[in-house]
């Protein structure tokens, strides 16, 4: 994946999170935040994660941006933002946010790690299929035989062979989620 | 045997009078005077007894720690003989007079207990074989002094007079107690005074013994003489006496003027191979006693209270005692011994004669205030020598021993070897200012006598004033014919042993107190002849050279305003620094706990973020340069 | 060429950005917006060591499974955190954080 | 069974039976006066021994070897003396007041005979603390001020004490632990007493040891930067709680130094840092303390910081550490603690009468109250350090015992101490005598006047004043229970 495409979709991403931070119209932060994760997702892509990166769009950007928007829309949030800055903890936002940046960059500068690049790492595919192991379904062999990677099988082979038990969880989470917010958001009938 | 009667009986009849004067009523008063004769008949015994060798008779114990041993051990020799016969003697007479004089008072039992305590705790300093037995006895002292002249309390001016003097005190035994700390731990460990005295000529003290500084030994010196200071009201801390003439009269004759101020002399006589063994200290001694008579005389110049003039010229008179001590203690310095064979010293002499005829003078005025119904002020009497002739002529040959008649009354004597020691000490001023002194003292004791008992009566008082009862003119007849004879030499045998030698005095100090006797009386008969109002008056004089209100504002400054800052400050650093200062920090650390749960959201998250860098910081940069 | 700790950065970043709008703002919807975003930062720096991470050749799929278990999470916790949002916008009728101090220590 | 057991269980057993009903002042008198004649019993057994008698140990715990073991010397005798002669004196003079008072005093009372007949560090501490509560309760409960300052000083005397107790408490572990040398763990202060003789500790650690013990003791017996909380308290304390705090549990440190700190670390207090602090605390005591004194304008407030003051002098003893100058120090202790005890009694039936007790209010009441002058007198002139009375005795004692050891050239900075503490001496009279002239002295001040108590109410203070008396004329009655070198 050709750098220039990686610090354009990373250019996306930072600048549209910026404008949801710095942004005075909510709705205006949503958008941006919906475009921030689309660059996301790109990166997503270029690291050969497309399941990911496809569920990045469809659950964030496109699911949980139309909640913000929604009840941006039914709460009918005025931008009365712009009162008055407050100021301390816009400085100490900032602050923090660049001294954490600053340490960030000191650290992965510092170790090895990462200075592994997707040439320096190929993917072995073809012997891949012989060490996966017999457990693994024809299908994921073939495809790697044929040279290319099969992301949303293998994810879905690691999720369901290793992680089966999590998943209910999961599961049975988001059902306590959705009561919850029913029970949350009815208008109590008695209150004074 | 006797000197326990002496020293205990006085003691009882103290306690037995506190413990039951409700009960004895009017015998409280016979018990007392009764002690004081019995004791003064058991003193004679002891006189008889006359054996010569010092003996050290162990009385009662006190403290024995170990091998320290400060008990109640009464020592005799000549000196305390003679002294023991002042004090007994002088004690009757005014216990007999104060019954008269004190006959319509009404606490009576309080009054004559505290003269029992007096009586036990003057005999106890003459009797003291050992320094802190002294000491013992020297604050008892105090406190009966700070009882009698408070008897009369309800007076302000006597409440105020009884604290200053227990106080002046209480400062002259803070250097006598610092004296006796010197010597005991230099003598290691014994303050008996013969142990002592022996120290100083061969042991540890003597002045070839190792480790022997001149510096210690005048301080030592310098100490003990603080406590005579104290007591015997010599410069620096004579402010008390005047003021101690808010007591009745007869404390005045038995404490202020015979016995009790006697007792710094005395104690400065006892220990004087103390003060010999250090020059630099006697030339100190001499100078203060100097210093004090002359200044004494001229304040007495001018006052126009009998007793006032009475107590001056006591100072006076002390002032000359201690000059003497001083002048002896150099004189044996120059090598030349002063006195010849018996031991008697010069301070001393004058110490028994100015007893007797100062006791005498105080009584006689004693006499005149109760003639007078408690006049004071001489210039309100006068005439009184046809209404009074026995107390007059009491009292004229009491001024006339006091001024030194030549060759007649025993003060000429006793002068005359003061200024004779004064004379051989080698330092002139000391003659000269002691001629001046005796100057005065016949100028104002005349002054005195001419304005009190010649002329005519000045007020209705003084006219109606009439002779006193048997019972207060029998002491005063006693006493005046020991004013005369006590200095002849076949006269009172156990008091030659205070005589000093005979050998004559240079002719100079012969004709010196001869002419200062005429000199005075001259001026005084010139001037006060018929006079009604003072014509001489030194405002400096009159108000006593203004101590009192120096000592009252030293004392308001150093004293009262010194300990309010030093309260503010206590309240502020010690207070504050151990006290209020953690509770003020724990009080802002709850403070400041509290404020991290504020319950703004930001503030957490702030907070989130800052521990998260702190620890990355930790983690990443500094453990590893650590070594872990 | 690009390393994983290009990838790193980026997250890091945004990371940053998202706790210094947590921070910095005051209107709680886009301070949920700027938590999404921090999620969002710690997945592609899952998703980036899976990649360079390999086990038997293939990108490491358990660092995308965690991925895939955060994004469901955040989902769920987005549509409850609106609905606590409207549920606080109806008693206080605002949404400044500053209102919401109840749970003072 | 050992007769201490019974003198220390007595008063206990009398608070808990008019805790339970009994009828108090009978009960507490009485307990109180079998206990006197108990004590004197046994002093006069004790006459002429030496070292410690009548022990008796109930062993409780083994590995830490504790037992609740009662043994008594010449000073723990003297001690718990002043403790019965003061407890009985307190509760004779308290008249129509709630049970809790009777209470409180025999605790107290109980706590410090438990303290100072004890002979084990764990008890001789746990006695301590139990006679202290009562003192706090009763100042909160009782004080003299109105509520909120009551309290305050209160909360204020509490924390100051506890904070010494755990402090005191740090060191007592630390020296036990010092001579445990790892192996058994013994609390019995006559098997840590030879312990030291035997292997004694490096002077450097001594010195620490000691000076945290100091610090301990201190601020139990107001050592001058600790006292802050002492003059308040006594002040609002009532007045058998003040007599009895002041008189006697104020003591225990000055014992625990004296039989906990000297005989174990001998060197601890010549050491040149730890004598030099202590001297220059105990001259803020006896100065510093003697000007805010003076300064004092109330009778209990001057009656409280002089309380403070003369603790320098027993400290000064201590600090000596010589034969003469501790035995000084023990009967320093029991003359001050009859002394102070006698006057804190007076000056509180003055505040009953009187209603106050500033000077400028006060005078003339010698004219209409002749007995209760004489005894305060007696109070007066004891603790103006007066011979005659105990209290002198005790500070030539002390004085002398500095000097011993003395070279003619120098002096050391102990004897220069004793000179500056020598001063104390003088503003003790300035302050008392100005007290006794503006009380008693002068015209009788308008309205104010008091009469004489009743004799059955004198008899407290008549017994004190004569405690006085006859053992200031014959210290050696004391000397003589001391006779083994300490």
């Amino acid at each position: 994946m050709p750098p220039l495409l990686f610090y354009f979709f990373a250019l996306i991403t930072l600048g549209f999170g910026f404008l949801v931070v710095t942004g005075r119209n909510p709705v205006t932060c949503a958008l941006a935040l919906a475009a921030s994760f689309v660059g996301l997702a790109a990166l997503f892509l270029s690291l050969d994660a497309y399941f990911i990166g496809v569920i990045q769009i469809l659950v964030y950007a496109g699911a949980v941006m139309v909640l913000f928007l929604f009840i941006i829309m039914l709460l009918d949030i005025k931008t009365e933002e712009g009162k008055k800055l407050n100021l301390p903890a816009i400085v100490s936002g900032v602050l923090l946010a660049s001294l954490l940046t600053l340490q960030i960059i000191a650290v992965v500068g510092s170790t090895e790690l990462a200075q592994k690049t997707s040439e320096n790492t190929p993917l072995a595919l073809a012997d891949a299929a012989g060490k996966i192991g017999k457990a693994a379904l024809p299908t994921i062999t073939n495809d790697l035989k044929a040279g290319e990677l099969p992301d949303a099988k293998l994810i879905g082979f690691t999720l369901f062979d290793q992680y089966g038990f999590h998943l209910q969880v999961i599961g049975l989470l988001l059902l306590v989620g959705t009561i919850g917010v029913v029970v949350l958001s009815k208008r109590e009938r008695s209150a004074p | 045997m006797n000197a326990s009667i002496i020293l205990l009986l006085p003691f009882f009849s103290a306690l037995v009078i506190l413990l039951g004067h409700r009960q004895l009523k009017g015998a409280s008063v016979l018990i007392s005077v009764g002690s004081s004769i019995i004791s003064f008949i058991a003193c004679l015994v002891l006189l008889a007894a006359a054996d010569d060798e010092n003996n050290n008779k162990l009385l009662l114990p006190f403290l024995d720690v170990g091998h320290f041993h400060a008990n109640i051990d009464v020592l005799i020799d000549k000196q305390s003989r003679g002294m023991m016969f002042i004090v007994s003697f002088i004690g009757m007479l005014v216990h007999l007079f104060s019954l008269g004089y004190m006959k319509d008072d009404d606490a009576k039992p309080r009054f004559f207990g505290s003269l029992s305590l007096f009586m036990f705790s003057m005999t106890g300093i003459v009797l003291a074989g050992n320094l802190i037995m002294m000491f013992i006895f020297w604050e008892l002292v105090g406190l009966s002094s700070y009882l009698l002249i408070g008897h009369w309390y309800q007076k302000a001016s006597a409440a105020e007079a009884c604290k200053k003097a227990f106080l002046t005190n209480r400062i002259g035994d803070f250097g006598f107690m610092i004296g006796i700390l010197l010597l005991f731990g230099a003598n290691g460990g014994s303050v008996n005074l013969d142990d002592l005295a022996t120290a100083f000529k061969s042991g540890p003290l003597a002045p070839d013994a190792p480790g022997y500084s001149a510096g210690f030994t005048t301080a030592a010196a310098l100490c003990i003489f603080l406590g005579a200071m104290g007591k015997s009201a010599q410069f620096p801390l004579h402010v008390w006496l005047p003021d101690a003439m808010e007591g009745p009269t007869p404390v005045s004759a038995l404490i202020h003027a015979a016995t009790m101020v006697a007792a710094g002399v005395y104690m400065l006589v006892r220990v004087s191979f103390l003060i010999e063994a250090s020059p630099l200290a006697a030339e100190i001694i001499a100078g203060i006693g100097c210093f004090t008579a002359l200044m004494a005389a001229l304040m007495a110049t001018q006052q126009n209270d009998i007793k006032r003039v009475l107590a001056y010229s006591t100072l006076s008179q002390l002032g000359y005692m201690v000059m003497a001590v001083g002048a002896v203690a150099m004189a044996a310095q120059h090598g030349h011994e002063a006195h010849g064979p018996n031991p008697g010293h010069p301070a001393m002499f004058h110490l028994y004669t100015h007893a007797f005829f100062k006791a005498m003078l105080f009584l006689g005025s004693g006499a005149v205030i109760y003639a007078c119904h408690h006049e004071q002020d001489i210039w309100k009497m006068g005439g009184l020598r046809k209404h009074m002739p026995v107390t007059f002529w009491t009292f004229a040959i009491g001024t006339l021993a006091l001024m030194g008649l030549p060759y007649v009354t025993s003060g000429f004597y006793s002068k005359e070897g003061i200024l004779g020691a004064a004379y051989d000490s080698g330092c002139s001023i000391l003659f000269h200012a002691g001629t001046l002194t005796a100057v005065l003292t016949s100028f104002y004791m005349m002054r005195l006598l001419i304005v009190a008992f010649f002329g005519k009566p000045r007020t209705e008082s003084a006219h109606h004033a009439t002779e006193v009862p048997m019972i207060m003119l029998l002491p005063l007849v006693l006493l005046a014919i020991f004013s005369i004879f006590s200095a002849w030499d076949g006269f009172a045998t156990p008091l030659q042993a205070l005589k000093p030698a005979h050998e004559r005095p240079h002719t100079t100090v012969l004709v010196a107190s001869i002419l200062a006797f005429l000199i005075g009386t001259i001026g005084a008969i010139y001037l006060y002849r018929g006079k009604d109002k003072d014509p001489v008056n030194i405002k400096l004089f009159a108000n006593k050279f203004y101590f009192d209100e120096m000592y009252a504002v030293i004392v308001r400054v150093c004293q009262d305003r010194l300990a309010w800052i030093v309260t503010a400050l206590e309240r502020v650093f010690v207070d504050g620094l151990i006290v209020r200062l953690p509770t003020a920090i724990i009080a802002r650390l709850g403070a400041a706990t509290r404020l991290l749960q504020g319950g703004h959201l930001q503030g957490y998250t702030f907070l989130l973020g800052g521990g998260v860098i702190g620890v990355v910081y930790l983690v990443v940069f500094v453990l590893p340069r650590l070594g872990h | 060429m690009i390393t994983l700790g290009h990838y790193l950065v980026v997250s890091g970043m945004l990371f940053s950005l998202g706790l210094a709008g947590v921070i910095a703002r005051r209107n709680i919807i886009i301070v949920y917006m700027c938590l999404e975003m921090m999620l969002s930062a710690a997945n592609l720096a899952l998703v980036g060591f899976s990649r360079f991470h390999l086990v038997h050749g293939l990108p490491d799929y358990t660092a995308q499974s965690l991925v895939f278990f955060t994004i469901t999470v955040a989902a769920a916790e987005v549509a409850v955190g609106l609905a606590i949002i409207v549920a606080l916008f109806r008693s206080k009728q605002s949404v400044d954080v500053e209102s919401v101090t109840k749970l003072q220590g | 069974m050992s007769v201490l057991e019974l003198i220390i269980a007595l008063p206990l057993l009398a608070a808990l039976a008019v805790g339970l009903g009994a009828p108090a002042r009978a009960a507490s008198l009485g307990a109180s006066f079998i206990n006197l004649i108990l004590v004197l019993a046994t002093t006069v057994q004790y006459w002429g021994k030496t070292g410690l008698a009548f022990t008796y140990s109930r062993p409780i715990l083994e590995n830490p070897s504790l037992s609740f073991a009662v043994g008594a010397d010449g000073i723990s005798l003297i001690l718990a003396l002043l403790t019965t002669l003061v407890m009985l004196a307190a509760i004779w003079q308290i008249e129509d007041r709630p049970p809790i008072f009777y209470v409180s005093s025999l605790l107290i009372g109980g706590g410090a005979l438990g303290a100072f007949l004890t002979t084990d560090l764990f008890f001789i501490y746990a006695f301590h603390e139990l006679a202290l509560i009562p003192t706090f309760l009763m100042i909160a409960l009782h004080g003299r001020a109105e509520p909120a300052q009551r309290k305050a000083v209160a909360w204020k005397a509490t924390i100051y004490l506890g904070a010494g107790s755990l402090v005191l408490l740090a060191g007592l572990v630390w020296l036990v632990l010092e001579f445990s040398g790892g192996s058994k763990l013994t609390f019995d202060l006559e098997a840590l007493r030879s312990q030291a003789q035997l292997n004694p500790l490096p002077a450097a650690k001594q010195a620490q040891i000691f000076f945290v013990l100091l610090l301990g003791f201190g601020s139990l017996v107001s050592l001058f930067p600790f006292h802050s909380w002492a003059a308040p308290a006594y002040a609002t304390a009532p007045t058998p709680v003040a007599m009895l705090h002041s008189g006697v549990l104020k003591k225990f440190g000055l014992y625990g130094l004296i039989r906990i700190a000297l005989p174990l670390l001998p060197q601890g207090a010549h050491v040149e840092w730890v004598q030099n602090a202590l001297l220059l605390m105990l001259l803020g005591n006896i100065l510093v303390m003697g000007l805010v004194t003076i300064h004092a304008s109330r009778l209990d407030d001057t009656l409280a910081n002089s309380s403070v003051m003369h603790m320098g002098y027993i400290f000064l003893g201590i600090a000596a550490g010589t034969d003469l100058a501790l035995k000084g120090a023990v009967i320093l202790m029991f003359a001050h603690g009859i002394s102070i005890a006698l006057l804190f009694g007076l000056c509180g039936r003055m505040r009953n009468q009187l209603g106050t007790l500033e000077y400028n209010k006060l005078g003339g009441l010698a004219s209409h109250a002749p007995a209760f002058t004489v005894l305060f007198a007696f109070g007066t002139f004891a603790s103006i350090g007066l011979p005659g009375l105990t209290n002198f005795a005790g500070e030539v004692l002390i004085f002398l015992g500095n000097f011993t050891e003395f070279k003619a050239g120098t002096l050391t900075s102990l004897q220069w101490t004793v000179i500056l503490a020598l001063w104390g001496v003088v503003m003790s009279a300035v302050y008392m005598l100005r007290a006794y002239r503006s009380i008693f002295h002068g015209s009788p001040a308008t309205g104010l006047f008091m009469i004489d108590p009743a004799f059955s109410q004198r008899v407290p203070f008549i017994l004190l004043a004569t405690t006085l008396l006859v053992t200031g004329c014959c210290p050696w009655l004391l000397l003589n229970l001391m006779k083994s070198a300490l």
